[in-house]
């Protein structure tokens, strides 16, 4: 799935995106794992054919982006790439549901159109919630936020080791696996059998590199425990106002259909 | 594959959080424990490592296609159950977060799919139970194809059961199971052939590496029982609670969030959002009631009214629509040239 | 046109993180040359090396290596005429044993097992490790896995040689005899390396990048014999080159130390910094 | 007895694989003393480093650090005492910013986290990477990686300071700068590397390793003008000391190669090899 030296590069990318200053990236990454979440909950919760009502959802991703100083091109094309799976389900929908929910001139809109559409704006807006809240927040910092709010240590641990050697070992995976491909001559991929002892290999560096590595904490004093170092992070006025006022847009318009309002006032204002 | 937010209900994602959350919960002690702290560095390096042999395909035999190593099943034989859970898990939050691959609130449904059944059934059932005490290679290949399979075959009928019980999809039950199944069983295979050659590769080269996980005590067997019939009996219960449901509903159509939650919830707001829009539309709208089909419209579910009353208004909906987006593209826009004006925040 | 030539015009590369890596190189390097290529860390000097065989693709610019210009179509026979050795052998390394590792190209070129066999063993003399073919590569020692990966090139007769730091990590013997090796090869061969005592024995040109441009390129001695371009590289004259303790002691570049021992002699040279 | 003594006696390590990689080292390194170890790839340098802070047991044979024995429960207090900075930084860079990885070492000593900014700064400073403290590793250069591996062994103030390979991979002038840092300390240092030019700068003393066991242990020119040794011990002359290819072209050791370069001058030095 994921494209030999590209994936690599673009979680780099949107690993340097969190180390930009702007006023959502200072803010305590708890705050922004809560509204994200949150930000979600409401979006997966409206029923299958709605449309309408989850377009003003679209206006966390875009203030977002925008003060966070995004790039408005990186983002889209994340996201286009995950898409593709729940729009494969969702293409069943208009096989399967056929009842007809709509008609514009002659043309009858099947409720399964409608609902693949929902899974679409659904799919949009899930990703971009969440490779946004990397790209403000950044992934130590996730972690950090998620131990305060009770994740256990050991789990926070090894998702900063995992964090850490991602780029080491990728980038070793993508040196190894371009030396295969400068001898293979333009032959797709490679054979099973060779697979099997080049991805050995790779364990075998893995391997000795966690030993090395355990090695070095020894060496520092390490003991079973790993200290987390104080941070000056804190929860503050600033934080309450941003999950707040985020928190309560979202069930206002969970609970009401903002367009469908808005709509209503232009078709009716507009003799 | 992976189970994504764009198809689960909060009420099915929020549950399988709840259990995966738990076996973390559960395992991190059991690794905290263990009392062996050369794991700290190696379930993250292994994790690391997932993610590189993903980036390396291989041809696929006979297919023509390609494919790249899964991993859970790897880990669980490298690693033991609960030390394997926590990094597939986490390799599984990596992916939610930097690729949006699955998406954070179907985060718990991907765990316990490709987490839970690899390193709670599918290792400690079949593999150990295949390769006993003394590992041969070629027992140690065949263990690693069936276990693989049968993980693989648990992970896809759990993908199946989730998104048929969050009914945003409406694929059926038994077409949807038809559909998965076949595929992961040959992915499952594959999963294993690589698992297996993987894995002999490695006691060739350093057996003592495999022979630590298989010799070990805490992680082993007896621990995890009492796990296992935790996740048995939930299994056993989504499962059969959602594939009642699925099978009421054959077609899925008249199946709605209402339904599955039990709760008042949904249908009361979208009840209150009607009247609102009644009474607005009545005073405002030139187009009451617009486009309202009428041949299938005999239904008494409450749903379906609901549904009903939706199409009633979706002009409005279109043009509300359109003006939103262009509202939100003219705010981020604004804000961005605000930012972007202002330098030292621009790094 | 010119046998075997390496031919860069204008090359510029720009990583998708928009990192610019090179910036308009280019020269032209001719059948036998041995050229050095050098430059403080994050030069570029990695990056110029894989465009070489295709593995990455020039953002503008273009690459001629023989009578082909580098393309799609060419990009298999480029990839067989420019061998290219990494940096870290155990990235090259990943089949079960070193006859397999060596064997993979020419039996990826469609050779014959008969012929792969007569390939791999010249590859495997020409290094000095015959007796190793049957062993697993992660048996080997640091100085035997760069030779076999050495191997694992010539196998598939490349025309043009191309090495990534091979000296790194060495120790002075396995490095010398490396080195040898790689003089008795009258294949062009294109060198980066840290280690400028090798450059200066191996390469009697050489090219030095700085921040992705080409700030000098001629005789290996001139260049190092220039101390305004070296200091602005960030690079040094090579050891050998800089003076040697026992005859200038107090002429040792940078370090302000007293001489540990008493120097023997004291003959004023003059290669200060 | 002396204060920050190492004390090494009768070291034998066999490895699980029944590799001898140690056979009966002996030696004493007094406080303030900078030691190298060299030897060939295989020699045992890195083994007898990971003894040194009780990473490795040895199969039989003490070691004393300062006033203790070396052994479990002294461990902590040795691990403390000797600072290890590994080959790879990237193998010490463990945690997500440097702040972090800096402040590992203090707080598994339990001090306070007031206490252990102050090391951290201090530490910080002495290798100047103050400005480096919130970015994470893996975006840090190769000279950046390998100070900031040193701050966080320096953070823990260590009495003894011990480097495997130190210079790998850098570039020239990084490398120059490394060695100044090390020049400054007043540690004792025990380096190993197969750059002799680096050891030869830093090191008064060298202990030379051949297949496990001690072959030489001595003042440093003496060891690098003894030919002999350096032959049976897979060594040779830094090359500062090789004689510069300028002023003595054919001299070079063991490469029969024409000067490339018409030589500049002609004063026949005689560092035969
Ligand atoms: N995959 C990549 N993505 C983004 N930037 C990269 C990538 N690889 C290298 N770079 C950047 O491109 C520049 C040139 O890198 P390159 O590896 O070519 O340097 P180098 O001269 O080989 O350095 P070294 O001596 O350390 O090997 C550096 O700034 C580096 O950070
Ligand atoms: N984990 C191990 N298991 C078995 N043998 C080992 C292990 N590590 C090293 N050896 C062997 O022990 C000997 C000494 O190795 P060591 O790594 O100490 O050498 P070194 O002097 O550091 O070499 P280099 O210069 O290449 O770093 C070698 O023969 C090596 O193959
Ligand atoms: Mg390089
Ligand atoms: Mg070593």
């Amino acid at each position: 799935m994921l494209a030999i030296d590209g994936s690599f590069l673009d979680f780099k990318q949107l690993d340097l995106l969190a180390l930009r200053q702007t006023p959502v990236h200072r803010l305590d990454p708890r705050a922004k794992v809560l509204t994200t979440l949150c930000f979600i909950i409401c979006v997966v919760s409206f029923d299958r054919y709605q449309i309408s009502a989850m377009l003003p959802f679209l206006i966390y991703p875009a203030v977002l982006m925008a003060v966070g100083d995004l790039p408005f091109g990186y983002i889209m094309r994340k996201i286009v790439i995950v898409i593709p799976f729940a729009l494969m389900i969702g293409l069943f929908n208009p096989i399967f549901d056929r009842q007809v929910l709509m008609q514009i001139g002659s043309l009858d809109i099947w409720g399964g159109w409608i609902s693949c559409i929902s899974i679409l704006i659904r799919a949009i807006l899930t990703a971009s919630a969440a490779i946004i809240l990397v790209a403000i927040t950044g992934f130590p910092a996730i972690c950090e936020a998620l131990e305060k709010l009770k994740m256990p240590q050991t789990f926070a641990v090894q998702l900063l080791f995992l964090y850490r050697y991602i780029f080491v070992l990728t980038d070793e995976g993508v040196r190894t696996a371009r030396a295969r491909q400068l001898r293979t001559f333009g032959k797709r991929g490679l054979g099973i059998r060779h697979f099997g002892s080049l991805v050995g290999h790779l364990l075998l560096r893995t391997w000795e590199r966690a030993e090395r590595i355990h090695m070095a904490m020894l060496a520092r004093g390490f003991a079973g425990e790993i200290h987390s170092t104080r941070r000056q992070s804190h929860f503050g006025r600033t934080e309450l106002l941003f999950m707040g006022g985020w928190i309560s847009l979202f069930i206002l318009l969970r609970l009401y259909n903002a367009p469908q309002l808005l709509g209503g006032l232009f078709t009716g204002t507009m003799p | 594959m992976h189970m994504a937010d764009a198809l689960v209900s909060p009420a099915v994602g929020g549950a399988f959080w709840a259990v995966a959350a738990g076996t973390i919960a559960y395992c991190s002690s059991r690794v905290r424990k263990d009392l062996d702290d050369r794991k700290v560095p190696l379930m993250g390096v292994l994790g690391a490592f997932v993610f590189a042999a993903q980036m390396i395909n291989f041809t696929i035999p006979a297919t023509g296609s390609s494919g790249h190593l899964g991993g859970g099943l790897l880990l669980a034989i490298l690693l033991g159950p609960a030390a394997a859970y926590l990094t597939i898990a986490s390799v599984l939050m990596v992916q939610a977060l930097f690729f949006a691959d699955g998406g954070l609130l179907a985060l718990g449904c991907n765990m316990f799919n490709l987490g839970v059944f690899p390193a709670f059934i599918a290792y400690p059932f079949i593999y150990k139970k295949l390769v006993g005490r003394e590992p041969r290679q070629a027992r140690m290949v065949t263990a690693s194809i069936i276990a693989a399979v049968v993980a693989l075959q648990f992970g896809s009928l759990g993908v199946v059961l989730q998104t048929v019980a969050s009914g945003v999809s409406v694929l059926p039950f038994n077409a949807f199971l038809l559909l998965m199944q076949p595929i992961h069983l040959g992915i499952g295979v594959v999963e294993g052939v690589v698992t297996a050659l993987v894995v002999s590769f490695i006691y060739q080269a350093r057996p003592d590496i495999l022979e630590n996980v298989l010799q070990e005590k805490p992680l082993g067997n007896m621990p995890t029982k009492s796990l296992l019939a935790v996740f048995l009996i939930a299994t056993v219960l989504i499962g059969g609670v959602l594939s009642w449901f699925a099978s009421e509903n054959p077609d899925g159509l008249e199946w709605s969030i209402a339904k599955i939650t039990g709760s008042a919830e949904l249908p009361e707001t979208e009840y209150m959002e009607h009247t609102k829009l009644a009474n607005l539309q009545e005073k405002t709208s030139i187009l009451p009631g617009y486009a309202l089909p009428e041949e299938n419209g005999h239904s008494q579910d409450a749903a379906r009214t609901a549904t009903d009353k939706r199409v009633g208004t979706s002009l409005s909906g279109i043009i509300g629509g359109t003006l939103t987006l262009v509202i939100c593209t003219v705010i981020g826009v604004l804000l961005k040239r605000r930012n972007s004006a202002n330098p030292q925040q621009a790094k | 046109m010119s046998h075997h030539i390496v031919h860069v015009k204008n090359l510029q590369h720009t990583y998708p993180d928009k990192t610019v890596a090179l910036r308009d190189v280019s020269f032209l390097i001719h059948h036998g040359e041995s050229v050095g290529i050098i430059g403080a860390n994050g030069a570029g000097k990695s990056t110029l090396l894989l465009h070489l065989n295709g593995y990455l693709s020039a953002t503008s610019g273009e690459i001629i290596i023989g009578d082909d210009q580098l393309s799609k179509e060419t990009l298999p026979e480029i990839r067989r005429t420019v061998g290219m050795v990494f940096q870290d052998p155990e990235d090259q390394l990943f089949m079960p044993t070193v006859y397999d590792d060596v064997a993979f190209g020419p039996l990826n070129l469609g050779l014959s097992a008969d012929e792969t066999e007569t390939r791999v063993m010249e590859a495997l003399q020409r290094v000095g490790a015959v007796e190793l073919r049957d062993k697993p590569p992660y048996h080997l020692s640091g100085g035997e896995k760069k030779r076999v990966a050495i191997a694992t090139v010539l196998s598939m007769l490349p025309e043009i040689l191309v090495l990534d730091e091979p000296t790194n990590g060495l120790d002075p013997q396995a490095r010398r005899q490396l080195i040898a090796l790689l003089q008795a090869f009258h294949h062009t061969r294109i060198v980066t390396s840290h280690d400028l005592d090798m450059i200066l024995e191996l390469c009697e040109r050489t090219i030095v990048l700085h921040e992705g441009k080409i700030m000098a390129d001629g005789p290996t001695l001139d260049i190092f014999n220039n101390e305004e371009l070296l200091k602005t590289c960030r690079l040094e004259k090579p050891f050998a080159m800089q003076g040697c303790p026992v005859c200038s002691p107090d002429k040792r570049p940078l370090v302000s130390q007293p001489p540990l021992v008493p120097p023997h002699s004291s003959k004023p040279h003059d290669h200060e910094h």
